[in-house]
């Protein structure tokens, strides 16, 4: 190697290592881009594509109640089995009347969800449920943050959750 | 001797007392500010904003991690040396508190002002790499060993061309006292050596680098390669050591640089101290960027660099020195 | 379309098949003893060994071994069958360095031993991992009859063919190979 | 305190393989599952003599999951978001690859928009699989700060991405015969925008990184691969394509539309890490064109084939090849006529890529199998599935 072929090597290494520090020199100046999370959120169009826990959707007249037909066809559907609908079980005859007993649905004689709780531990958030429902009544929340100490808290009632959405929303309206 | 002679700051003993007293708190202080400037250059360099939320933009978040390390349980590993293991980092200190004594802060500022600063300096900046060995040797673990290895044929490499472009200066200026040296260039830029002479500069800030195992010549602890090298066992304040040391380093190899080339405390306007301050910072804030930007180089490319580029270099600017200083002088 | 090589393999039975409906062009049947031979012959043709498949049927293990050449859609499986009992294939992995690993796998979660190879120990499982975590219960395998569409067992001679197939008539039923 | 006693260290299986001695310059040596270069928790064995590599020898299967006897225990739809899990970064080629072989395995014809949006995403993800590369093969080599660039621009693709799937990482959007829901409306702006700043970001990615000599020195003549080696071990994508053979699934066997789209398929003949880096930084562009065409070309239409609501393919097998981030990636799916598959075989490039590093890392220094390393492109849970 001759000497001018070094001399021509030092001077492209050593000038891409001048570019390399003005690069980073040029950031230094720039404003940066981090979103400081709990004084700053992120804008609210992106929050809204979200994904989070599946939630139930009301009927249009009642947005109490949910439009769910109790058919258990979702948990089937589920690969992690986090979805658990408990329904009244139909009392046989000649038995006493008792005290309901809740069965997993699908239960005959009821077309309503005594209890629907979605384990959200287990969620993997993959959306075979809303796809299979036969009346469209799960949707995704887009609720992000979900943060809690106790793996309890992670068991969501989603009826409680829908009631308390629509006195919210009535409170909102009025 | 009474009381007064003891307390008088020109008897030798007293004066070395506080002037150690002052290193540390010095180092202690300037340690706990370097980490917030390296890791707010960091972040700024990374478009984020560094450490922000303890104490004004974060100013005192290296304290609380010093408060942090402090208060971790000291771990010496199984097997490990134990003797080795914890005096490995008390040792990396050692050289720091003698390097800083005859740094030249001002005109008349120096813990001892001795007419061989230099030699002293370059002597003891030798000591660090011992304590790497020690670190390395004693945790008993592979990874520190290799790093250990590292760190020798790293800091015997470079100490090579750091002299020679040393003595350049030295030969110039006539002298091994920073002070001397210092006094000789003037507060503007064209009368500093580093103007002067800027390929002694150059080698001496590469050499400056690679001594204080800063990246990209930070292979005794490169922590893609080798977790974290010499200091991989260490937690704690065992680690808060290497780490403080590590700056500590930094600033002597700042402090010589600004003296060497930089012109020392000169400059106008301000009083010496601080434009000796403005210049370590300087030197400082330009290794910190240094890091942020580049790779690592591997460990033959260091070496090699080392002893054919920059040892030929430096020898090179040692003979025009001389021929120069012989002419001119 | 059945590429020329095949013919050098020592087959007992090669059958096209339709890319389109399978992914690959041609499924050669062979033996543990003619298997070695077969994948040097690839080799030699240039073929990259994708993956080694096993799995368990009625009939005992099935290895089959992927190949395809580096461009074109022309994936050739080589297939052959071990008994349960004594699942003994000889290796690939002195042709092949790459189906090194993958007869480990195969080693992992079916047990089948690979007769040759340098290193046979556990790859992804524990080593102390009991059993082999793929083979079925002897119910719920499944005969090879069951699992491939009736021409293909039909070019092998394995089945007779049929007028009408037992498989439900679907819509979109898999069609016999076009391309021969 | 006990007297310490290495002869009472026992090993497991792959370390009993590795003996020291007969001299005592030889280091045995574990790298990994914990160690910041074996992203994730890839172990390697080490034999070593000073810092030069005499032996290497991974040792897989931390992240082992047994996806493909999951896959027996579910049904053919659920077990789809199970191939977000595998490779994480590029979930969408696995998607792909696995809805494509049931949907051959049925004889399914997917409508042409869902082609379409599977090709933009499925691109779009692998820009994004790509840009996280960079970042971390960098930091394998010691610099910090391009993974924060890279990841600055990749949270684009995110957004996109979470605007159609609803997930940010581990995708579950492909259905048998579709996507699982349509693209929002303002899709194709936001990918023509996004292309056009990468194309405008690429500059930046060259002067700080490509050009840095530095990177060179570490990239340069590591780990050559030729072609030949590169087929006997099954090295694909990126690997093989650094090894001077164009070879690509989306050219060799297109599968979808890939066959309407006009595209460059970059190769680098020096076979060394260098050549692979430059594969990537190059299929950002091929990428973006991709993406480009495929959004201004979307046609309107239906998005879901019709399939049923229980998936039951007819008795047969099938295999789908996809050209995933790290090459090829190919899933058998195997049919006894009933709801749950026979058998679902995954073949994953990471592991044949990786497969190569025994016989690239023989020779060379500590550091330099850590840049062989990176140049792999290795996803873990892609390898040990």
């Amino acid at each position: 190697m001759s000497v001018s072929q070094l001399i021509e090597e030092a001077y492209t290494g050593l000038k891409s290592l001048v570019i390399g520090l003005g690069v980073t020199g040029k950031a230094l100046t720039q404003p940066g881009v981090t979103v400081l999370y709990p004084m700053e959120e992120v804008e609210r169009d992106n929050l809204v594509t979200y994904r989070g826990h599946v939630e139930l959707i009301g009927k249009d007249e009642d947005p109490a109640v949910p439009r769910c037909v109790a058919c258990g066809a979702c948990v089937k559907a589920c690969p992690s089995n986090c979805i658990t609908i408990l329904c009244p079980v139909a009392a046989k005859e000649g038995e006493e009347a008792g005290p309901v007993k809740m069965g997993p649905a699908p239960q005959k004689g009821s077309k309503t969800p005594g209890e629907f709780i979605v384990d959200f531990s287990l969620c993997s958030l993959c959306g075979q449920c809303a796809k299979t429902c036969p009346v469209d009544s799960l949707q995704f929340s887009d609720n992000p943050y979900m943060v809690s100490f106790d793996r309890k808290d992670f068991r969501i009632d989603l009826l409680a959750r829908l009631r308390r959405m629509a006195r919210d929303e009535a409170v909102a309206g009025e | 001797m009474n009381l007064e002679q003891l307390l008088s700051l020109d008897y030798p003993l007293t004066r070395l007392v506080i002037g150690l007293l002052c290193i540390f708190a010095f180092v202690g202080l300037n340690g706990l500010v370097l980490v917030w400037v390296e890791r707010k250059v960091a972040g700024h360099c990374q478009l984020r904003p560094g450490p922000l939320h303890v104490g004004p933009h974060g100013l005192l978040q290296p304290l609380v991690d010093a408060v942090k390390l402090i208060g971790k349980q000291l771990v010496a590993p199984f097997g490990s040396d134990k003797a080795l293991f914890w005096l490995a980092p008390l040792l990396a200190f050692a050289p720091v508190t003698v390097c800083m004594l005859p740094l030249p802060w001002g005109p008349d500022m120096a813990m001892i002002p001795m007419n061989t600063g230099l030699v002293l300096i370059l002597a003891f900046s030798g000591l660090g790499v011992l304590s790497l060995i020690l670190a390395g040797w004693g945790s008993n673990n592979k990874w520190g060993l290799l790093g250990a290895a590292r760190s020798v044929a790293q800091s015997v490499a470079y100490e090579v061309p750091l002299l020679l472009s040393v003595m350049a200066v030295a030969i110039t200026a006539g002298s091994l006292d920073l002070f001397q040296i210092s006094a000789q260039q003037g507060g503007w830029p064209w009368q500093w050596y580093g103007v002067k002479n800027p390929l002694a500069f150059f080698i001496f800030l590469v050499c400056a680098v690679a001594e204080t195992n800063r990246a990209p010549f930070d292979l005794p602890e490169a922590e893609s390669e080798l977790t974290a090298g010499f200091h991989t066992e260490y937690s704690g304040m065992g680690f808060g050591l290497f780490f403080l040391a590590e700056y500590a380093n930094m600033i002597i190899v700042s402090g010589v640089a600004a003296a060497l080339f930089l012109g020392g405390w000169q400059g106008p306007f301000l009083p010496g101290v601080w434009w000796f301050l403005v210049k370590i910072y300087c030197i400082l804030f330009f290794i910190i960027w240094l890091r942020w930007t580049y790779p690592r180089v591997r460990f033959d490319q260091l070496l090699n660099l080392s002893w054919k580029w920059l040892t030929p270099l430096a020898l090179l600017d040692l003979a025009l020195a001389v021929i120069v200083a012989g002419f001119g002088g | 379309m059945i590429p020329e090589c095949v013919a050098k393999l020592g087959a007992a039975c090669s059958a096209p098949l339709d890319h389109a409906a399978t992914g690959c062009v041609a499924s050669v049947t062979l033996t543990p003893e003619t298997i070695h031979d077969a994948v040097a012959v690839m080799d030699k043709e240039g073929y990259l060994l994708e993956d080694v498949m096993a799995s368990d049927l009625e009939e005992g293990f099935e290895v089959a071994y992927h190949l395809s050449l580096l461009d074109g859609a022309n994936r050739v499986v080589l297939r052959l069958t071990v008994p349960h009992d004594a699942p003994r294939v000889p290796t690939v992995s002195d042709i092949y360095p790459g189906a090194d690993w993958h007869e480990r796998e195969c080693f992992d979660f079916y047990g089948i031993d690979f007769a040759g190879h340098p290193n046979l120990y556990n790859l992804l499982l524990p080593e102390d991992f009991e059993g082999h975590p793929l083979i079925k219960d002897a119910k719920a395998r499944k005969s090879l009859a069951d699992l491939v569409p009736l021409t293909y067992l039909v070019d092998c001679g394995l089945a007779e063919p049929e007028p009408e197939p037992k498989a439900k008539p679907k819509p979109v039923a898999k069609a016999a190979p076009k391309d021969e | 305190m006990q007297a310490f006693d290495p002869t009472a260290l026992r090993g497991d299986l792959a370390s009993a393989r590795f003996e020291p001695g007969p001299t005592d310059d030889k280091l045995i040596l574990s790298m990994g599952p914990q160690h910041p270069s074996t992203h994730g928790v890839l172990r390697i064995m080490l034999e070593l003599d000073g810092e030069y590599i005499l032996r290497a020898e991974p040792v897989l299967g931390y992240i082992h999951r047994m996806h493909e006897w999951m896959a027996e225990q579910k049904t053919y739809m659920q077990f789809m978001p199970n191939m977000g899990r595998v490779d994480y970064l590029h979930a969408m080629a696995w998607n792909w690859a696995y809805a494509g072989a049931v949907e051959r395995l049925m004889g399914v014809e997917v409508p042409k928009r869902a082609e379409y949006i599977r090709v933009a995403v499925t691109e779009l993800n692998r820009i994004s699989s790509h840009l996280l590369w960079w970042g971390a093969y960098l930091l394998d080599l010691g610099a910090f700060t391009p993974i924060m660039y890279a990841f600055d621009d990749r949270e684009i693709i995110l957004d996109i991405l979470q605007a159609v799937t609803g997930s940010r990482l581990t995708y579950s959007y492909f259905t048998i015969g579709g996507v699982y829901g349509d693209v929002p409306a303002d899709f194709a702006s936001r990918c023509l925008a996004f292309t056009r700043h990468l194309r405008s970001r690429l500059p930046m990615y060259r002067d700080l990184v490509t050009d840095n000599v530095i990177l060179r020195g570490r990239c340069e003549d590591i780990g050559v691969m030729d072609v030949e080696l590169a087929r006997r071990y099954g090295a694909t994508g990126p690997c093989i394509r650094g090894s001077g053979a164009p070879v690509d699934t989306r050219r060799a066997e297109p599968y979808g539309v890939y066959n309407r789209f006009d595209f460059r398929i970059p190769a680098y003949t020096e076979g060394d890490a260098m050549a692979r880096y430059m594969v990537r930084m190059d299929e950002l562009v091929t990428s973006c064109d991709i993406i480009d065409q495929a959004v201004q070309g979307l046609p309107e239409g239906p998005i879901q084939a019709k399939v049923g609501k229980t998936v039951k393919p007819p008795k047969g097998e099938a295999c789908y090849a996809v050209e995933g981030a790290r090459g090829k990636i190919i899933i058998h799916v195997r049919s006894d006529g009933g709801p749950k598959p026979y058998r679902v075989k995954l073949r994953a490039p990471g592991f044949s890529n990786l497969s190569v590093f025994c016989d690239l890392a023989r020779g060379t220094l500590l550091a330099d199998a850590v840049s062989i390393l990176g140049s792999l492109d290795l996803v873990i849970p892609e390898i040990d599935r």
